[in-house]
């Protein structure tokens, strides 16, 4: 691997990182459930990604395996969430902060 | 400053941050989210600080996989019986908790 | 079995028919009285056994290690005779008066077992060759008693329990501080003839001192030397045998006896001196026989005014024992035996008077003597042998222990006999006066009738006979396996190495 | 530059683990929490842990999360009208 | 002294794990069919194990070949064999107190995990016993702690979940910080087997807070006052032969690992202020269970309280274990070995007889026992048995250990623990005594249920057991002996 490749990859990881990270502010502000789920997801394919490119990066050929099981877990939460969270209430999160 | 000491110390912040909000809160479910996030501070303070002395290490990667299985199955244990309180009597805390 | 195992099957005759007798229904009742009567007379040849060894001198024991450093000793010499000899010659008149007592009331497996465990529990005091073992039959003493003590189940029976419980749990506390404290540096101290713990370095002799100030504050609450006697009176709720066998004489004698022990075969008459640890004693006994006598006078209830007597001669054994010198050990020890088949006599007599006439009281009692002549002849001869006439059992040990005191240097203890004999007089006689010389002025409370005599023979047989033993053990106090005999081999050991 | 990647991976598990610890709503705590699993398989990796970062990405987060999702749907679901109003 | 042809360590655990497996995949089976087989086969296994040690010493065991540091090390000492012994034991009378239950109790569908949970329990103790390093400790505290919690829910009631929950949370907090006192470890010393760590700690601040951690964490498991508000409900609400394992063993485990971490490579750092506080804490234990037990209405909370004092009296044993010399040291080890095992038996044999009296008026509270004595003479026999070993009077094992725990403290001058053992022991008279007190009282004759003989023969059992083990304590001692941590004084064999 040629130098300069591996600074690319370096820099695509921590963009994707950072892309990643920005997600949250996403789950954090909502306002529905399901807008928190889907940003959930993107960081399911976002840490894809990320892990694909350390793979690459460090040679290790196990973190696709990781990569793999972190794509089969968005099909678990999603479909946990349809199943079992149901329809959300109408327009704003509810503070279920109660005792 | 290597990787492994960083995550150590990421690890302690978590611990400490968890613990209060283990402490702090009274909802079942949400100390079953500090006590996950304790679990995990702990994991990486425990690679991260053998790591930093003495490189790559099996031996407690071996361990933190243990550690994840069993929290696992306590979380499960836990919700199991929580379900069960609430269904009885629709509380989210424990009695002795459940000031006013 | 083996001579040398003989103990262990003198523990065994009351241990396995306590067992046999928790097992058994309530409703088995004639395989209940079997099994207690001949279990009963079988103790009392063993026993008889027994003593012929140490007569030979040739003492049983049997011993083996409940953990390193701590031995489980059984053994029969003089001493362990004389007090073994006692419980199971008035085990068996007790549980013939037992049978009677209890006929027709609940609870009787309960009863009798827990009793056969007191007994055992005696009897393994009596045996004990160490320190640790006495420890352990003591607490067991006082662990079956307490049952027997709440048996009818009121709420006045269980505020005696909770009391009898605060005063022997507390005394076992300090005894086995005590007895832990003489370990700690002595090791595990053997019962032996002249004591054994002479060897002790002299900068231990403070700690000698605690300890012995301990175990005899913890022997003394069984014992009820004043102030720890409280428990005494208020247990008198408990059934008559029970207040009869194990208030006058199992319980309070298994203290007196440990006191008899710690001072003649732990440290030894002559050390225990040395030490100048015999003193107080003799000064809390008289003190106790005393206000014993005193409280006695104030009593209106027969059997409290009993516990009060029994309070005062009690600590005659322990002032026998404190007096140095060996007249003084043979009237204490002579007491023992003397005390216990008098006063089991006139427990007896006021079972009887409350059987069979429902009189608890003593001003109920007038003209007793017409209605109940062998009963109130009984208690006559009872009380003279307690106030010390000749040539009754009572006499021959107020004579030693007087002679005792003159030969210690202490003659202000005859002052004490005599003030003691004054108000046994005092207590006593007025007693005796209303049976015989006095007409009933009113029914009685509660009469019973049982047929051709006066009370049931359950109840006669076993007056009779104690009352018949208290003549004899004056009279024929000169003969050999005569109380007063078997006392003077103990003195004469004690004092001989 | 990989010391830039830790930086930022450690910040967002604080970032994501507070979250998940201090939210008002449970429903989003959950989902954070997920985000933080998923966080911590990537420090895994980073720690040169690949088997655990497959475990924690399967487990602490997937059967974790989904166990935690489960439950609070059913809280949800119960909540709409609670048992005498004890919740 | 690695004895690769033992497989009896191995089996001690599997065992107990076999039969969990079995009955989980098998509900359908007649219990008794499936359970006494296994508990035949654990007994055996455990008894096996005991006479092997006894004769053999020390015995190891690498699981599946592999040596440390990954592979899973197991180590028979004295006390791993006894404990395994006393496990199976007691176990088995608890099987049987359910075995003898009437079906109708259990209509509660979590029932069906009965049999599961109580057998992982047992692998989970065995677990414990037998656990070489920290990690295995670990695994089997935390199994230990789910198996428990589980088991406490069986009872069905509102209050066993509550009790359950808070214990679980209280087990989980617990294992972490002990878990994350491993983790310090590691760093430190990079090995986990405790015969690596034999050379002893060094006292820098990782190892320092490494320890505060652990020991917080294993003092909350143990319910050490001041940390045992979970203890009392939990062992209160749950069904009577849980409330007994958990009062006789899972308290314990977690003691057994702070002995095991303190008095071998912690030793050094077990300076007298650290040991004395331990003993402090014991004494708070003993005061305050006491008193609570004393005022609490219900038997069962009667009984639980008691185990929060009892447990008092093996930190109170700590000062002793290093603050003297040692002929005391010696005799301090002696008694708290033997306050373990007998205070096992004993508060087994005391929650099973509450349960059968508890049946028997239908009622929990002490007060409504008026009239019991007559009407199940035995099983209050069996309580009082067992009383006598807690109040610590002779003839008992409570009364032995207690015995030797005075002469350790007499021969040490530390008077203060004197009094405490002393005191503790009235103040378990005057808890004990309440019951028989109640028991004694005059009832009503009409009003009991009938329960089966069999409960009250299992409780005698054991209690007779706490007995014995009073008076026949050498084989028990000499075996709790070996492999005693060498801080302790004690050569293999020797007397102290």
């Amino acid at each position: 691997m040629s130098d300069s490749f591996a600074r690319l990859l370096d820099v695509a990881s921590v963009a994707l990182l950072v892309t990643l990270l920005a997600g949250l502010v996403r789950v954090w502000r909502g306002p529905r459930a399901e807008d928190r789920m889907l940003a959930g997801q993107l960081f399911g394919t976002t840490g894809v990604a990320i892990l694909l490119v350390l793979a690459v990066r460090t040679g290790n050929a196990a973190l696709r395996d990781v990569a793999l099981v972190l794509a089969a877990l968005a099909i678990v939460t999603v479909s946990t969430f349809v199943g079992r969270v149901g329809e959300p209430p109408a327009a704003r999160e509810p503070d279920d902060d109660a005792r | 400053m290597s990787p492994a000491l960083w995550y150590a110390l990421v690890g302690a912040l978590l611990v400490a941050v968890a613990f209060a909000a283990f402490a702090a809160h009274t909802h079942v479910v949400r100390r079953l989210l500090a006590f996950n996030v304790m679990g995990t501070g702990s994991f990486l303070i425990l690679v991260g600080l053998a790591q930093h002395e003495r490189g790559p290490d099996p031996v407690p990667q071996a361990l933190v996989l243990t550690g994840i299985v069993v929290a696992v199955a306590s979380t499960a244990l836990a919700l199991v019986v929580f379900r069960r309180w609430f269904a009885a009597t629709g509380r989210v805390a424990l009695p002795e908790d459940d000031t006013p | 079995m083996s001579a040398a195992s003989l103990p262990a099957w003198v523990l065994a005759s009351s241990l396995l028919p306590a067992v046999l007798i928790f097992l058994l229904p309530e409703s088995r009742r004639r395989t209940r009285t079997t099994l207690n009567l001949a279990a009963a007379g079988l103790k009392l040849v063993l026993v008889a056994a027994m003593s012929w060894g140490v007569v030979r001198n040739a003492p049983h024991e049997v011993r083996f290690t409940m953990w390193p450093g701590a031995e489980f000793i059984l053994r029969g010499d003089a001493l362990a005779c004389l007090f073994a000899g006692l419980s199971a010659l008035l085990w068996l008149f007790t549980t013939i008066y037992a049978i009677g007592y209890l006929e027709g009331a609940p609870n009787r497996s309960r009863f009798f077992g827990f009793f056969s465990l007191c007994v055992a529990s005696t009897m393994g005091i009596a045996l004990a060759g160490n320190l640790l073992t006495f420890l352990l039959f003591y607490e067991l003493l006082t662990l079956s008693t307490y049952p027997l003590v709440v048996h009818r189940g009121t709420e006045k029976a269980l505020a005696a329990g909770r009391t009898y419980l605060r005063y022997t749990i507390t005394g076992g506390a300090a005894l086995l501080l005590g007895i832990a404290v003489l370990y700690s540096f002595a090791g595990d101290v053997e019962f032996k003839e002249t004591g054994s713990l002479r060897a002790v370095a002299e900068s231990q002799w403070p700690l000698l001192r605690v300890a012995f100030g301990l175990m005899i504050a913890g022997l003394g609450v069984k014992a009820a030397l004043v102030p720890l006697h409280g428990w005494l009176p208020q247990a008198m709720v408990a059934p008559a045998p029970v207040s009869a066998l194990l208030h006058a004489v199992a319980v309070v004698k298994a203290g007196a006896f440990g006191i008899v022990r710690v001072v003649y075969d732990v440290y030894g008459i002559e050390f225990a001196r040395e030490l100048a640890l015999l003193v107080p004693l003799t000064i809390a006994a008289s003190v106790t026989i005393v206000w014993g006598s005193l409280r006695a006078t104030q009593q209106t209830d027969l059997k409290r005014r009993l516990a009060f007597s029994t309070v005062s001669q009690v600590s005659y054994i322990a002032l026998g024992v404190s007096l140095f010198g060996p007249l003084g050990t043979i009237g204490g020890l002579v007491h023992l035996l003397h005390q216990g088949i008098m006063k089991v006599t006139l427990f007896y007599c006021a079972g009887n008077y409350a059987e069979t006439l429902g009189v608890h009281d003593i001003r109920e009692l007038d003209g007793a003597g017409r209605r109940m002549p062998l009963t109130s002849a009984a208690f006559t001869i009872g009380a003279v042998g307690m106030i010390g006439v000749p040539p009754l059992a009572g006499f021959v040990s107020k004579w030693y222990l007087g002679l005792g005191a003159l030969e210690a240097g202490h003659p202000w203890v005859l002052a004490v006999l005599i003030a003691s004999s004054v108000l046994n007089a005092a207590y006593f006689l007025p007693i005796v006066h209303r049976l015989w010389f006095r007409n009933a002025s009113a029914p009685w409370p509660d009469e019973r009738s049982f047929g051709r005599f006066e009370t049931s023979l359950w109840f006669l047989i076993p007056t009779l006979a104690t009352a018949a033993l208290t003549v004899g053990a004056g009279l024929f106090a000169g003969m050999p396996f005569s109380p007063l005999q078997w006392a003077m081999l103990i003195t004469r050991r004690e004092y001989l190495p | 530059m990989t010391l830039l990647f830790d930086v930022i991976l450690g910040l967002g598990l604080l970032l994501a683990a507070g979250g998940a610890l201090w939210s008002r709503s449970l429903f989003r705590a959950v989902v954070l929490f997920v985000v933080f699993g998923l966080l911590v398989a990537l420090a895994w990796v980073r720690l040169e842990a690949p088997d655990v970062a497959l475990a924690e990405a399967a487990i602490g987060a997937g059967l974790t999360g989904a166990l935690l999702f489960d439950a609070v749907g059913h809280l949800r679901r119960t909540r709409r009208d609670p048992p005498d109003g004890a919740a | 002294m690695i004895d690769a042809a033992t497989p009896l360590i191995p089996l001690a655990v599997v065992v107990p794990l076999l039969w969990a497996v079995l009955t989980a995949v098998r509900p359908q089976v007649r219990a008794a069919w499936l359970v006494v087989p296994g508990l035949l086969a654990w007994c055996t296994t455990a008894a096996l194990l005991w006479s092997h040690v006894r004769a053999q010493g020390v015995t190891q065991y690498a699981l599946g070949g592999w040596a440390e540091p990954l592979g899973i090390g197991l180590r028979a000492d004295g006390l791993a064999a006894t404990l395994t012994l006393v496990t199976a034991v007691i176990a088995s009378a608890c099987a049987l107190h359910r075995l003898l239950s009437p079906p109708a109790e259990f209509a509660d569908h979590a029932a069906r995990w009965f049999w599961p949970l109580f057998f992982l329990l047992g692998a989970a103790l065995d677990g414990v016993w037998l656990a070489a390093d920290l990690f295995n400790m670990y695994v089997g505290l935390e199994l230990l702690g789910l198996s428990a919690v589980g088991l406490v829910t069986v009872a069905g009631t509102t209050i066993a979940l509550a009790a359950a929950l808070r214990y679980l949370l209280a087990a989980l907090l617990g294992s972490l910080a002990y878990l994350l006192g491993v983790a310090l470890l590691y760093a430190d010393y990079g090995t986990l087997a405790l015969a690596s760590l034999a050379n002893g700690f060094t006292a820098s601040t990782t190892t320092l807070v490494a320890l505060a951690l652990i020991t917080a964490g294993l003092c909350l498991k143990t319910a050490l006052f001041p940390l045992h508000g979970w203890l009392p409900p939990a062992h209160g609400a749950a069904l009577p032969p849980v409330s007994a394992l958990l009062s006789a063993l899972v308290v314990k485990a977690s003691f057994v690992m702070l002995l095991r971490i303190w008095l071998g490579p912690g030793v050094s750092l077990l300076v007298p202020a650290v040991a004395q506080g331990f003993g402090v804490l014991g004494a708070g234990a003993i005061a305050w269970g006491g008193w609570q037990a004393l005022r609490h209405a219900e038997l069962k909370m009667l009984v639980a309280h008691s185990t929060v004092a009892q447990l008092g009296y093996l930190f109170v044993a700590v000062p002793l274990l290093v603050d003297a010399s040692a002929a005391a040291r010696a005799s301090a080890w002696d008694g708290v070995m033997l306050q373990v095992v007998a205070h096992a038996l004993a508060k087994s044999a005391m929650f099973l007889a509450s349960g059968a009296l508890i049946a028997a008026v239908a009622s929990y509270r002490v007060d409504d026992l008026a009239g019991v004595s007559r009407h199940m003479p035995l099983a209050l026999f069996a309580f009082g048995l067992s009383a006598v070993s807690l109040m610590g009077l002779p003839p008992s094992g409570g009364f032995s250990a207690k015995w030797m725990l005075l002469q350790a403290a007499l021969a040490s001058g530390q008077w203060q623990w004197v009094f405490v053992l002393l005191g503790g022991g009235l103040l378990t008279a005057g808890y004990v005594f309440r019951v028989f007190r109640a028991s004694f009282l005059q009832g009503a004759e009409d009003r009991f249920t009938p329960t089966p003989l069999g409960w009250d023969v299992v409780a005698l059992a054991l209690a007779a057991s706490a007995i014995l083990l009073g008076v026949m304590a050498v084989a028990p001692l000499e075996v709790l002996r070996i492999g005693a941590p060498p801080s302790v004084g004690l050569l293999l064999n020797g007397a102290p």
